[in-house]
């Protein structure tokens, strides 16, 4: 028999530090697999965040940055403008991006960059211990909305994607999850096809992926990727938000 | 038998993804805890495995390995 | 007097408890007492430890170089801590999973099969509760029989954490 | 009755009964216990709670909140710390009270979040841009802590000025029995300059552009006759075994238990080595240190950092008496036992320097 | 005859600062007046920002801060929440509000914090001397885009009135002009209205004001108020971009 | 052939000169024609010029471009500065080389915009969480903003470590001949730590985050031993008429040029006084302080702020000397004439004070 | 005559909105400077002012008052 | 030599160019000059002004306390600005709008009728360069001729600016 899966080549011997079912695993081994497949090992540059997505530097064999919390697409900017030629991503969680990060998510979605952003959207601040993020659901309960996220005083859950289509600057964004097969093999190919927007430099692009956090959520693995389907998809639909042609 | 796959137990971490996912139900979860402190899923195999390799696919772990194909 | 014990185990084997219950009956004896938890990242490992201190005068670090006793409820941590375990301190180890074969000659080693016990009660849930109670007995840091008169008030202020 | 609580829960109930309503704060290691205490506590207490979406959101939102004549505070660690520094010196320039809490971890960068020391400069010299200081307070203890909640609030509105309680991932995370009967909620003091709409008065105007170069340094000497104030007033520390002591160790906060637990051990095989523990870093207390100056030649500095305190007893000494140091930065907890072999070596090295 | 017009109640009678033509100075005299018709005068708070419009304390008699470069909305959100009583209003500058500022304007929209923002576009940094904004219009010259705006480097003029809809938290959102007698009086009607909303209690308003600055601009004041109708308004459209039913 | 130049200006077209390919930067009175400078001429140089959208999108920015192994600036004044800490610390954390200019405006908040000198202890005291410093370079003049441009990216890289330039509103505005000629493009140093894509070697990883204590303490000892280095080897200062000087002025920039004025009336009187102007203030030239002191008893702190380079002063002379002080915060700028009559009083004071 | 306008000199910058939309034209730009050092604004008043009160609505700094009805 | 000379006026009225023509002129003729313009928001209430000093040796300080010279381009700049005039120093008014019955008695004045001298012109735009040619001629700080002849290059020069 013939080996038909087996570990991406641009990802280190090292397991990961992730709680069980955790959707960064995933996304880090679609990410990785996918630059084995794009062959963009040798030119990719990669920010990390501050978040559970931190150590991403320890798996990937490619360059990796880490940025200070929510500073990675001025970071990514200032790596992309001196360095045209490289795949330059910035990989950020729903806290660092839409949170403390906001000023810099927008502004360079808005000029354009040609960066990739993998925006992990798990609902919470995972690695301080499960506060409420900037797209907690409402009602939702966490360590900093004790008796659920109540929209009055703590807002609604945020739409990244369809905020910074209003932008002029935005050339693909995508919203995905990680909590089945089939979904999983659709972020992938969200994953590629903005790798091809910024190879083709038109523009700022971005795969909001949809990922469990049983820890934080007090879930199990698989009711946490039930919940994907039931609650938080309803909030955040699934699918291309925006697409410029490439 | 078309397939089987391989689990490194040690990066296993019992999320039991696989064992939901496997169309055969090929995989299960067993009482046996790893060094990091987890009950690990394992290959039982039937000859059942087609090698569809959605187990993999769902494996946040990346602690399994896929054969298909002709007798091994 | 100032003890040191290490509660160490895998994160779902309820070793902060432990120690946070010890902790407060120790408080409720009158002791000076202080309760540090390994926190953030670490415990994502799936590991976890804390360090309680019981003293008759003031504490001055929580944290122990060279503990007294050490709780081991999985082998990595049995591993780690019983290297750091003062000459002729005293080890309880979950033996219901715990391979003791490696362990220190100059330590006094206490085997607790916590499952089987735990099951014999009817839930693995307690399996840190017994072994606390055996740790107290086995290091009479404070009464057993405090502990025992008082365990809903210790319980119930552990709730109120 | 006492509670076994964290630094962080104690440092919030105690903010809380000391009158603090309005909490504004961002998740950060290791002072996440604190905002998720208040996130609960506050609400109940009728008060505001926010997560703002950051640290420079949060300090302007104690800003708003204190111009409106509210108690307001923040907390973070490192990082966070060094965003709001412009905020914190808009706050001394407005003259406006707030009490902002730094939960130190080692540091520069993302560092860990571990306990450390290393913040001890940019707390202590104002932090952010212009000619202002904060009070800063170094609890040593979770019971400190709690005592030193309602103290922070009092010394900022009696100054109009930002407070910095400066603690670490240690008194953080650590448990400790702490007792909150005897905090009460403090008095309003009279606040004529807050807004709250002019009904029936003139209207008033807080700001701190001053355009005309003479009103902004008078505005500047202002301010300094203030902080010379705090420095006569507000001094505070204490003293360990002093009276004897041929080495005075100099510590604070977490490093300055961690020294007592030596200081016994030394005592005990008959090292007469005392402690000055600042209890505000600033105002510093440098009198004390060259009152000691004049009976011991010999002062340790020891701190969790790479070498900051160090800066202000070279100060206070002004060349005399000669200063030992002992830094573990980077968010190592030294033990007792390891100062107690440090000190004692330091110790001997000096008495055999002495008799020829 | 008797007087039909003269000056508001609630300005002191200090003269202005602000250049020749300046439509800061009209946006204060509105206020003034709406403030005054409203009776609001004893209850209003206002934050001040940094930018042309910051000295308005000197011209206000009303209760006045100012506030941090960009950090309006989260000052007048902790003013607010101790306050819920008062009328509490941010009045910003492009500059101020979408750049620096952007993380806590849109925040402080997503939460719904009962504030009225005024929002002061003229499409320059004006106080430091005429940069870029975020809201300069492609080629428009200034100082920082010696050669015209472009939006390969310097991004694309951002429409905050269509960015902050997309959040839940937004009650009232409408873009006016100062540039003409009617788009005056239409202007003054939307800050009444956005006071009606505070008010009423249902979430952020804000009113963004087309505004000339003739000196950054290098036109005479009569130009720049054409140049507000032939070019600023076609990126930036006048009306009513969003309203909740109060 | 010399041009007639704003300091803004001159420091943008001498970065350029050596070899600054990137500036990112917000604007703000009164630097904002650095700013201007560099969006034009940047781009025609054929680098990347970034109106960023804050001063912490610009610093991490310029973290970016300078992480790809450009070499890469920003500027600010005061607010700006303070904002950029967090930003600092990283740069400084992860070694990474950048320069960072200050034309400080009087604060503390919004202040004004005129000359002041108030940010020193920010930028002597590393200003970020953690511990570490930054190189900062203090310039006088036009032609020696422009001179020290190169110097700063050359240390930056040298060391691996942020660098301060410490300009003031007068400094930034005000015009003078500059000579460009010798200013050339600097070497690029073998950098074998930036991210280029992995391609034909390792990958590379650029963190500060050590979640091991022992790692980050050995990381902060590291960067301790840096600094060290950069103590021993990167002072620099300049002495005016100090063989004979009965009083030593020590001022730095603005102020270190006014004193000179002041001095020349004062020799013209025969009153024996001479001056120490720091170039860098960190790494601070105590070591001159200290030699100076065994000849002249008295120092004259003169800074354009309430009392902050007088620290350093205090800190070299370990008691020695009588240090007097005059300061003028909030964007005064004292005439040489005024300054003239307060030395000379102190002067004879001080004389007085010796003939019992 | 319906209406008059009363021009603060002082305050007038001379942006000559006022004269750009009096509907009645009774309003000239002169070359007086006041203190500021602007070219102010005049009423040239020709009966024909209706108080409509444009120019006020126009005017930035404030410095129109604005009278109408029956004769003064 | 040190002579301080301010330029003051109307935002309009070109007073900073006056300056910055001279201090050009002054350093190509190598003297020492500097050139400190009033900036910021201080401009935006329509008046300017401007320091330029010229001197043979370094200079300490480009502010003027006690200025030797003042051109004064309006009513409120000469008030402002004749006041600090040194005793005997020389101050040259645009007559044409300026006011100078309330003038100090110890200094010397010279009215410079601007805008009629300019509309002879043919154009005000002028007026600031009429007045500076006044000015050098007066205070001889740097030579009538020299500025004549090189007066392309001193324009070219302020261009580049
Ligand atoms: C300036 C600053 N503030 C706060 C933190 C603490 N911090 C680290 S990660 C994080 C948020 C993580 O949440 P998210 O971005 O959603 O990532 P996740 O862990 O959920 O994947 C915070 C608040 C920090 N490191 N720096
Ligand atoms: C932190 C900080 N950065 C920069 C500045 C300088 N600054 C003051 S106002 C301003 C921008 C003004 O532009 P805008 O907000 O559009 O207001 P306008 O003057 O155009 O009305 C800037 C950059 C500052 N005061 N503080
Ligand atoms: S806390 Fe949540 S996001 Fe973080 S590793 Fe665990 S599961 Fe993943
Ligand atoms: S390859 Fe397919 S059939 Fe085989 S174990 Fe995996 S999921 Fe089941
Ligand atoms: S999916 Fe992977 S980690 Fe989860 S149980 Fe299966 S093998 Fe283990
Ligand atoms: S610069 Fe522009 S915005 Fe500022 S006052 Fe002048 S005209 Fe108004
Ligand atoms: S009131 Fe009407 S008619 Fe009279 S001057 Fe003003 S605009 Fe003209
Ligand atoms: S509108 Fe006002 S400022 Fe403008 S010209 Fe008329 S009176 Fe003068
Ligand atoms: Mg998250
Ligand atoms: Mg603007």
């Amino acid at each position: 028999m013939k080996k038909v899966y087996s570990r991406p080549k641009c990802l280190k011997d090292a397991h990961f530090h992730y709680c069980p079912g955790c959707g960064h695993a995933i996304v880090n081994r679609l990410l990785a697999e996918v630059i084995d497949e794009m062959d963009l090992r040798d030119t990719a540059i990669c920010v990390a965040p501050a978040g559970c997505g931190m150590l991403l530097y320890n798996y990937f064999d490619i360059d990796c940055l880490e940025s200070a919390h929510g500073r990675g697409a001025a970071v990514a900017t200032g790596i992309k403008r001196v360095r045209p030629e490289n795949l330059v991503l910035s990989y950020q969680g729903d806290g660092d991006l839409a949170a403390i990060g906001t000023a810099e998510s927008f502004h360079a979605a808005n000029r354009g960059e040609n960066i990739t952003v993998i925006f992990v959207n798990n609902g919470v601040y995972g690695m301080t211990g499960g506060q409420m993020a900037p797209t907690t659901m409402l009602n939702q309960v966490t360590t900093t909305t004790p008796s659920g996220r109540v929209s009055d005083s703590a807002g609604h859950p945020v739409r990244m994607c369809e905020v910074l289509a209003v932008l002029d600057g935005t050339s693909y964004l995508e919203r995905v999850a990680v909590n089945k097969p089939a979904a999983i093999m659709a972020a992938k190919k969200a994953i590629a096809k903005a790798f091809e927007h910024q190879l083709k430099g038109t523009g700022f692009s971005m795969v909001e992926i949809l990922s469990p956090c049983p820890t934080n959520w007090k879930m199990d693995a698989l009711q946490a990727c039930k919940w994907i389907d039931e609650v938080m998809s309803r909030q955040f639909p699934l699918g291309v938000v925006k697409e410029v042609q490439c | 038998m078309k397939g089987y796959i391989e689990i490194d137990q040690e990066r296993c971490k019992g999320c039991s993804f696989c064992i939901e996912y496997c169309p055969k139900k090929t995989i299960v979860l067993t009482d046996k805890l790893n060094l990091k402190g987890y009950f690990v899923a394992e290959f039982r195999d039937d000859k059942n495995c087609t090698g569809c390799a959605l187990c993999a696919v769902m494996c946040p772990e990346v602690a399994i390995e896929v054969y298909r194909g002709g007798t091994a | 007097m100032l003890i040191k014990t290490i509660f160490s185990g895998f994160g779902g084997q309820g070793v902060l408890s432990m120690g946070y219950t010890l902790a407060t009956a120790a408080m409720l004896e009158g002791k000076h007492v202080t309760y540090f938890p390994s926190y953030g990242v670490e415990v994502r490992g799936g590991t976890a430890n804390c360090t309680v201190a019981v003293a008759d005068e003031e504490i001055a670090s929580p944290v122990a170089s060279e503990p007294e006793f050490i709780v081991a409820m999985n082998q990595p941590s049995f591993a780690r801590f019983q290297s750091i375990l003062q000459a002729g301190g005293l080890i309880l180890v979950n033996s219901s999973i715990v391979d003791i074969s490696a362990a220190r000659g100059d330590i006094e080693i206490v085997a607790v099969p916590t499952s089987e016990l735990a099951e014999e009660l009817g839930t693995i849930k307690v399996a840190n509760m017994i072994m606390l109670g055996a740790f107290i007995k086995a290091s009479s840091i404070i009464s057993y029989d405090f502990m025992i008169k008082n365990l809903l008030q210790i319980l119930g202020e552990g709730k109120s954490k | 009755m006492k509670k076994l609580m964290s630094g962080n829960a104690a440092a919030g109930e105690a903010a809380v009964l000391a009158g603090c309503t309005c909490y504004f704060g961002y998740p950060i290691t290791p002072q996440n216990e604190l905002t998720e205490y208040m996130a609960k506590r506050v609400p109940e207490a009728g008060g505001t709670f926010i997560q703002s979406e950051s640290e420079i959101a949060a300090i302007n939102m104690v800003l708003g909140a204190s111009v409106a004549g509210a108690r307001a505070m923040t907390s973070s660690s490192g990082p966070g710390i060094s965003l709001k520094q412009e905020g914190i010196s808009y706050l001394a320039a407005d003259e406006l009270p707030a009490v902002i809490l730094n939960m130190v971890r080692g540091g520069p960068g993302m560092g860990n979040i571990s306990p450390a020391q290393s913040d001890y400069l940019q707390a202590t010299r104002g932090g952010g841009h212009g000619d202002y200081r904060t009070i800063v307070l170094a609890p040593s203890s979770v019971q400190e802590i709690a005592d030193m909640m309602p103290l922070a609030f009092e010394l900022a509105e009696k100054y109009r000025n930002p407070v910095v309680v400066l603690g670490d991932g240690m008194l953080g995370q650590m448990m400790e029995p702490v007792e909150f009967d005897h905090i009460k909620k403090l008095k309003e003091p009279p606040k004529d300059y807050i807004l709250t709409g002019a009904k029936g008065r003139p209207s008033r105007m807080v700001r701190s552009l001053l355009f005309d170069v003479k009103e902004e340094e008078e505005h500047n000497w202002k301010l300094t006759r203030k902080f010379k104030r705090i420095e006569q007033n507000e001094v505070r520390y204490e003293t360990y075994l002093l009276d004897d002591a041929e080495m005075a160790v100099v510590a604070y906060g977490t490093s300055a238990r961690i020294a007592k637990g030596a200081i016994i051990r030394l005592r005990q095989e008959g090292l007469k080595v005392g402690m000055i523990r600042p209890i505000t870093l600033w105002p510093f207390p440098a009198r004390i240190v060259q009152e000691t100056a004049k009976t011991t030649h010999d002062f340790f500095v020891f701190e969790m950092s790479a070498g900051q305190l160090i800066e202000d007893v070279k100060l206070a000494l002004e060349g005399k008496g000669h200063i030992h140091f002992y830094g573990r930065p980077g968010g190592v907890i030294p033990t007792p036992v390891e100062l107690f072999r440090i000190i004692s070596r330091h110790y001997y090295q000096a008495q055999r320097g002495k008799k020829p």
